[in-house]
């Protein structure tokens, strides 16, 4: 796939919940990756999960829904589908880790050619750490999907050869997607290009180090 | 056999100086804020806080954490837009942290009531939070040896008991309770009501009576919304 | 996505020779008898067997074992006094045999359904049961390294299923079967009904719908002792 | 405690009930150990766990109660008591193993004096083993008790300084109550001889190199 233009996170979300099989079970990460919940449709009959105990979470609550015993990761007030289920911290954390969700979308600082993965710590030491579920999240899912933009605002490129912030997960992404491009991941360190947003494969390749191979056109 | 207390005081009475205090919740669901309270007015101090997080805003768990009674808390997520008195504390060096991803905790507690001496998890393998401690590579996979985390109280919120100590749940409030009701050598449960033995479906039971020793029936905002729940399924 | 098969023989279909099939029931009580027939109907062979038992008289697990279907059974009690089958081909060396303490089992079945590598269990450390397994002493106690059992298929008998495949149990029937259904690629169940999904309560279901790959709904004495008990109750 | 003669069964499990304190956790196991129930009165508020999945355990059934899908750790039909609660086989180990209850009533081929057990494979090498969850009891409750004949029909003592037989857990039994006495045992070996009947602590020494201790008028 290529595009004249970069991708706004709406398009990317869109783009995201396409390659989402229909019947999936799927957690959504806190941040960019909420909006793929606005491209799910009832065709996906997709079932998510929320670590803090919840499979078939439903749409944010409206304020007159809003239940203080019904909450997402995020802490964020949702509502409950039909068929929904709950269960304790351990029994959640088990269908992440025992490799049960389909799908996990996070976000990121950085991405490895080989898929490691930092989202959890700038690195700046004089920071307060707080993990969360993002360390069981990345090494949990039978596909891990990052969103992220592939640029910083200095314009360093945060698809890397190796990661330079604290890592979240080793070899654990399997597709990012950015505003200028989806890469697909493996343990060689190859980064196949599926799609390119404004950018050439030229342009990409004389970004970084990394062995890319262009599969846009397929 | 549980036991019934007529107030939260009376139920964290006997919570000591030093002990490791297991507390649900995620956020404000299932946090069992009337008993944290109780604890703060007790004045039982030099204690470890387990928790997913490091308290919010002015309220409970970080109250006891502004008035330095918390020397250690191990959590997952401690960093958050209302956590100051916890940031302020980390930030003058008089609480120690330590961070455990959130699945390594819930499990970590889970093998404290289990009996599992240690395990190997694949979270935070290669990571920081890994430095130090043995790994392992089972069958292609790398791993990290954890240890179970054992309390001498786990103060938990739950949606309705029996009379003899069986524990319900409410929606995600659920979260850390049954599993730290498992983890401590005194679970202090706070519930909405206490109903006559035989109430509670014996297939719907989450924690088991033979882990509740004390309890308090407190209503909260749960019982309400309970209710509004019940009015809308009966529309 | 939870498959709803017609009959036990297409929910078994694609069960294939060599695989590791996971079976629940403690006895009689949650033996998926109608999928066992089916798979002894569908002649695969070589297969591993992971039950608490070895098969009781003249039916089920026991006929696989008399026409030789099954080339290892892992299990924590094979002698019964109706187990001959099992017995006869033991002694013959035609069938191998792994044994291992029932909740070192459970144990086992868990940690594979929820990705941990390995655990220390205090069970059977001293014991024969243990030899050549790797120990070690945590805080003074003693522990065997035991590692995760998993499964290509599950069978496992529920009480009530909803259209989406969440799960729930009857009495001591629920036993292996939702550690198991968390412990195998496929996890094909029979249960008593499929009722429409919203039916049952999102509380008090034991085996989300994550774990169930096929099911299939075949009536047995459950039923009729559900409305036994239901008419009691209604006295 | 001092008797003349020998106690039989039921008098046994009487003497296992009255050291049981009311609102205890209890498991007992197959055989003899379940007389143990018949001495458990309303006043004692046990609550059986069976390992198969369930606290709360009632009486054996009547044959108009059989329900094939509520059985004990035996397989016989039983009933269930009011607050009664099922669970899965990992979470009843997990009240085993986590040392949640308070009793376990056990039988046994041998107990040595630093309290390992013997009880579930007689050693004979063309027997076929099982185990089922004899294992886990023994290490699991906070109080281990045994109940056996204190010698074999050839008149072998069966608490022995170290078993012969294949061992079920090592240093877990609590206290051993026989038709000839009742003896509380100890990692260090020394066993104290709470209670004799039909045997004097001078025969019972002269049975065994064990050290025993005469608590019998305590």
């Amino acid at each position: 796939m290529l595009r004249s233009e970069k991708v706004d996170r709406n398009t990317l979300a869109q783009l995201v919940a396409d390659d989402i099989e229909a019947g999936s079970f799927v957690n959504l990460g806190i941040g960019q990756p909420t909006l793929v919940s606005n491209y799910l449709t009832s065709e996906h009959d997709v079932t998510l999960h929320t670590e803090n105990g919840m499979l078939g979470m439903g749409r944010a609550a409206e304020e007159s829904e809003v239940d203080i015993d019904l909450i997402n990761a995020g802490k964020v007030p949702v509502t409950e589908t039909p068929g929904a289920a709950f269960f304790h911290q351990a029994d959640s954390f088990a269908i992440m880790r025992g490799g049960h969700l389909d799908v996990c979308v996070l976000g990121a600082f950085q991405v490895s050619a080989t898929g490691d993965l930092a989202n959890w710590h700038t690195g700046a030491e004089d920071a307060i750490p707080a993990v969360g579920g993002a360390m069981d999240l990345a090494i949990g899912a039978k596909r891990v999907y990052v969103m992220m933009n592939l640029f910083t605002r200095d314009g360093d490129i945060k698809l890397v050869p190796e990661a330079t912030y604290p890592l979240t997960g080793v070899g654990c992404v399997s597709r990012l997607y950015t505003d200028h491009g989806i890469f697909e991941l493996s343990d060689s360190g190859t980064v196949e290009v599926l799609a390119l947003f404004g950018l050439s494969f030229e342009e990409l390749s004389s970004k970084s180090d990394i062995h890319f191979v262009d599969a846009t056109s397929k | 056999m549980t036991k019934i207390a007529d107030t939260a005081a009376d139920a964290v009475a006997n919570i000591s100086d030093g002990s490791t205090v297991l507390m649900g919740g995620f956020g404000d669901a299932g946090q069992p804020m009337e008993l944290i309270e109780a604890l703060l007015e007790s004045g039982a101090k030099d204690l470890t806080v387990v928790n997913n997080n490091a308290g919010q805003a002015d309220a409970g768990l970080a109250l006891l954490i502004k008035e330095r009674r918390v020397n250690k808390i191990i959590c997952s997520f401690p960093r958050q837009s209302d956590s100051w008195h916890f940031d302020e504390a980390y930030r003058a060096g008089e609480i120690e942290l330590e961070l455990v991803p959130q699945g390594n905790l819930a499990e970590r507690l889970r093998a404290a009531g289990a009996g599992i001496g240690a395990f190997f998890t694949p979270t935070g393998y290669g990571t920081r939070l890994a430095e130090g401690k043995e790994v392992r590579e089972i069958n292609g996979r790398n791993y990290v040896l954890e240890y179970p985390i054992h309390g001498d109280v786990a103060l938990i919120k739950a949606f309705q008991a029996d009379e003899k100590g069986n524990l319900v749940y409410r929606k995600t409030a659920r979260n850390f309770g049954p599993v730290m009701a498992t983890a401590a050598k005194q679970t202090i449960a706070q519930v909405e009501e206490i109903l006559p033995t035989g109430t509670l479906d014996p297939e719907n039971i989450v924690t088991t009576s033979i882990y509740t020793d004390v309890m308090v029936a407190i209503q909260t905002q749960s019982t309400e919304l309970a209710a509004r729940e019940r009015a809308q399924g009966a529309k």
